[in-house]
């Protein structure tokens, strides 16, 4: 367990146009029920074997902060990755 | 990692004298029967799997040139005495002359197949590739164009490549900060499942600055700048990965090259500033080819050996083998060869503008049989060979040629017959209709997508039929390029159709107030093996060469595109030539359109 | 001696050079600044110039924001320093918080790249005391990322203080809010703007000279402030 | 429970230059335990109240494939935001 996962989210009231051409595109993939889409950034740190788990949030909060997030526009998130992954597609 | 398969074991030099029979994979390589046989000659016994991977690139169309070669005669023949070229057909690019101080480079290249699998990381690298070249000439590249040809502007498909190719060249091209000074955007059904992707680079460089591929000085060293190696598009290569070849099939799906403009804009800065140090003997872009062809040339155009420790190349995933190192086609990666005293001052300028340096290898002696490439991986030989073997000594194919079948069909359908306007309304309605046309209307919607102002010497871009650059901003001095080509045309008549191709791009280049000096070309065609194909080539480059004597202008340099097909169906001949032309005074260029009320229109010509 | 005024190259920087020249037509010396030297060399004056600076890899100007020469830029900025970012300049301005607000994708998604037209609203900074109130100027704006957002409080302020410099005419080329193309910090030294004055200084290559007001700006304020 | 988490990511063997130039800078924010960076895009898609979650789940997929991933150059994976949020920066 080496990585900590940084999701970087567009606030709520700042425009994401990105997120507004894929909703304008959904009916054309029958995807009728989707009512919003906001994309942002998904980042992986991966830490050297062995580093602690509070040394590690507390680097990535300190990174996620000066750098990957633009407190301005963005907000973020931070969570150390389980050995449990998240189901793969299909 | 338990069961030990044949990938396992490290196929050295040693072993393959020791196993002269083990079943090669050759064929799936892409290598005939003779080939394998000639490669085996010699070396004097079978190929170890990184000389195969270098032997099967090197002797590859796309590199030897075995089927174009033999009609290149045409342009050494046929070339007009010039002494502008400082460097032609067989360089990195072509070099001019423009004053006695200054020299311009420039090259046009295709980058089709990539670009049709992901149009915006194929288009992208695309630049990246043309612009290495014009930078390993030693000049600064200052603009690029983008001739590009596309299916029919309503098929679903051009929806995915066109904007993927534009968003492309859009985002590699002004991260270098390199103006977009021209191109072409044509539909045309045939180009549906095979779009044209070329780009055009130029540099201009102070003539003393010229720098050769050479790898000259026994014992300098090899140093290979820029970016990590990874496995980057080793497509075909990776059949050589699996214990049984049946078992290739899956790995040997290519991955996709990305682009990194970020990385290549750091390579051009950390490169200008080396040579202007004089700290390069000889230098070499890795472009399709990766190190095999850039090892291989650059010890082959010296006549010397070179001597490569392939472990110490920095390697983006740990777990390559040496074929894959020598095949990688990982981008921004340039090859040096210093001077060992200069070798600190080369790693100094790499270090300031944050790009690996990595001495790999040495230059070594001639010996009595020109010198051999030894590539060693971590102590155990690899390759040995001749290095000019890989070169120069490829196959060449006198490809059979026939007249197409349907020429005559063709040509029965003749433009005369063709209904006519005849009133002011129906001359009014096809005007219209042209304008509508996607081939004639206005193209902003993508040019707007490019940069044309950056470096501040663009004196004429996007909508005018040359782009015009200042390249000496104390007098003024400057160049105009154009390219053209018009598959249609081609199709009817290849020879005459070249011929067109390049009569255009030289009018749009004498329009400007420029003097027309020396020509590139990309020639776009189907495959080599189809005789129908391989006649429409030569009659396109006899066209082309006769065309360029009789105006005076040598072609400088460009490139082959074979295998331009869908299925059987080749797409038309498309040769797109680039003229370049020398203004001056750039302050006294003439752009298009009527400027003055009142003034008077005149036609020229008939 | 005329005036100097540094120019930084950061890796990525593209338009340093364009900058140098069009600090040089107004009659100062331009001074190259590196990006890993923390020395300001004694200019009178920085420009940020455009380009993508680390390849605008995760935000545009994000990464040079923590160059050495960014940290005396801004103190010497809070002295009263001018500084004037252009385009990726701008962004990096943002990016350290010497500005308020931020430069995010353009509405329509695509780098855009024409003569454009805006309105100096502000005549009574360091860089745009050349100008006369409410001129018109045309000069050329390329980027993928220049939509300025900020908080509507942000924004108010911005327009209650005069601290829009310039605004989009004739159309907006990237949806930025308020057709804002350019604003300064309360102090008025400095000015960061999307579109690039140093492209239009020349009649041979530019599609005016607009762009020229801006550098002989600051050699005006330098020469009132020096005096 | 509406909201589906798409997260596109590079395959592995491509290389990654945003997430290369964010390691090269880490050191100067003092972030010495990182290894290695990687840079993808997190989508969220809402849905309509209700929606049951194999719908869900059949058009985040198809809208992930046809539109949110370039299978050529990345891999993506789903899920279903559980109400249980992931724990929130300072
Ligand atoms: N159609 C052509 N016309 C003239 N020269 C060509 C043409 N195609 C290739 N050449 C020349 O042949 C040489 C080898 O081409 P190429 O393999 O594309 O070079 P590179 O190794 O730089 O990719 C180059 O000097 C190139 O200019």
């Amino acid at each position: 367990m080496t990585r900590v996962v940084v999701d970087v989210m567009l606030k709520p009231e700042i425009l994401d146009p990105q997120g507004e051409a894929v909703v304008r595109a959904l009916p054309r993939l029958g995807a009728s029920t989707v009512t919003g889409v906001r994309i942002g950034k998904r980042i992986e740190l991966d830490f050297a074997d062995g580093t602690d788990e509070q040394t590690m949030r507390d680097q990535a909060n300190t990174i996620a902060d000066a750098l990957l997030a633009n407190p301005v526009i963005e907000d973020f998130t931070i969570r150390v990755e389980s050995d449990a992954e998240p189901e793969p597609a299909q | 990692m338990s069961t030990v398969d044949a990938t396992d074991v490290l196929d050295t030099v040693g072993l393959a004298t020791a196993t002269p029979d083990e079943a090669q994979p050759y064929a799936e390589l892409g290598l005939r029967d003779d080939e394998y046989a000639k490669i085996r000659a010699i070396l004097g016994r079978r190929p170890t799997r990184s000389e195969l991977a270098m032997y099967s690139i090197m002797w590859s169309e796309h590199c030897s040139y075995k089927s174009s070669r033999v009609h290149f005669r045409h342009f050494a023949e046929k070339s007009p005495k010039t002494d502008r070229l400082l460097a032609g057909i067989g360089e990195n690019a072509g070099v001019i002359r423009v004053t006695d101080e200054i020299a311009v480079s420039f090259k046009v290249e295709s980058h089709n197949h990539p670009s049709f699998v992901e149009p915006h990381q194929g288009a992208a690298t695309g630049i990246g590739g043309i612009v290495r070249d014009i930078l390993a000439m030693g000049a600064r590249p200052i603009a690029v164009m983008d001739p590009l040809r596309f299916g029919s502007a309503t098929h679903p498909d051009t929806k995915r490549v066109l904007p993927g190719v534009v968003g492309g060249i859009s985002q590699y091209g002004n991260s270098l900060g390199l103006p977009n000074i021209g191109g072409e955007i044509v539909f045309d059904p045939c180009y549906q499942g095979n779009p044209l992707v070329n780009a055009l680079c130029l540099g201009v460089l102070p003539v003393s600055r010229l720098q050769t591929m050479a790898a000259s000085g026994i014992g300098n060293v090899v140093v290979l700048l820029g970016a990590k190696t990874g496995r980057d598009g080793i497509g075909g290569v990776s059949v050589l990965a699996s214990a049984t070849f049946e078992e290739g099939t899956e790995s040997a799906r290519p991955s996709v090259q990305v682009g990194d403009p970020f990385t290549e804009k750091l390579l051009i800065e950390s490169c200008l500033e080396m040579y202007d140090a004089s700290l390069v003997t000889g230098i070499q872009d890795l472009g399709g080819a990766g190190l095999t062809c850039a090892l291989s040339e650059t010890a082959a155009a010296a006549k010397l050996g070179m001597h490569v420790d392939l472990e110490r190349v920095p390697l983006r995933e740990a777990s390559m083998s040496p074929h894959e190192v020598l095949a990688s086609e990982s981008q921004e990666r340039m090859l040096l060869i210093v001077e060992p005293s200069k070798l600190e001052d080369v790693f100094a300028v790499a270090d300031k503008w944050g790009v690996l340096a990595t001495a790999i290898g040495e230059v070594t002696e001639a010996g009595d049989d020109g010198g051999r490439l030894v590539v060693d991986w971590h102590g155990h030989t690899v390759v040995d060979c001749p290095p000019g073997s890989l070169a120069d000594d490829g196959p060449v194919y006198q490809r059979p040629m026939r007249e197409p079948a349907d020429r005559d069909l063709v040509a029965v359908d003749r433009a005369e017959t063709l209904p006519r306007p005849g009133t002011p309304d129906e001359l009014r309605e096809t005007l219209l209709d042209m304008l509508a046309s996607p081939n004639l209307c206005d193209k902003t919607w993508v040019t707007e997508q490019y940069d044309h102002y950056v470096r501040g010497n663009t004196v004429l871009a996007q909508p005018e039929d040359a782009g015009v650059i200042r390249i000496d901003e104390s007098s003024g001095v400057g160049v105009a390029i154009s390219t053209d080509g018009n598959g249609r045309y081609a199709k009817l008549d290849p020879y005459a159709g070249a011929q067109l191709a390049l009569a255009e791009a030289y009018r749009n280049v004498g329009v400007t107030g420029a003097n027309p000096i020396a020509v590139t070309d990309c020639l776009n065609f189907g495959s080599p093996e189809d005789p129908e194909v391989m006649w429409q080539f030569a009659e396109a480059v006899r066209g082309l060469a006769d065309g360029c004597a009789e105006l005076g202008i040598p072609v400088t340099g460009g490139n082959v595109s074979f295998y331009n097909q869908t299925g059987l169906v080749a797409i038309h001949p498309t040769p797109v030539v680039g003229v370049l032309g020398v203004l001056d005074d750039v302050n006294r260029r003439l752009s298009s359109g009527f400027r003055t009320d009142g003034d008077i229109v005149m036609l020229l010509g008939d | 001696m005329s005036a100097r005024v540094g120019v930084v190259t950061f890796p990525g920087s593209l338009d340093d050079v364009d900058a140098a020249r069009a600090i040089r037509l107004a009659g100062a010396t331009p001074v190259s600044l590196w990006h890993d030297d923390s020395a300001l060399r004694g200019v009178n004056a920085v420009v940020l110039p455009g380009g993508f600076s680390y390849g605008d890899y995760l935000r545009c100007g994000a990464i040079a924001r923590f160059s050495a020469v960014m940290e005396t830029v801004a103190d010497a900025a809070s002295a009263g320093l001018p500084v004037l970012g252009i385009c990726n300049g701008f962004q990096i301005l943002c990016e350290s918080h010497l500005l308020p607000g931020a430069l995010t994708r353009n509405r329509h998604m695509h780098f855009r790249n024409r003569p454009q037209a805006m309105r100096v609203e502000n005549v009574d900074t360091a860089w745009t005391a050349d100008f006369t109130a409410e001129q018109r100027v045309v000069v050329p704006v390329k980027n993928g990322e220049g939509c300025y957002v900020a908080d509507e409080k942000t924004l108010d302020t911005l327009e209650a203080e005069n601290r829009v410099v310039f605004r989009y005419v004739d159309g907006n080329p990237n949806g930025s809010q308020r057709d804002i193309a350019g604003v300064t910090n309360a102090a008025g030294n400095v000015v960061g703007l999307m579109p690039h004055p140093e492209h239009a200084v020349e009649a041979l290559t530019g599609p005016s000279t607009d762009g020229l007001g801006v550098f002989t700006s600051v050699l005006a304020h330098l020469g009132a402030t020096t005096r």
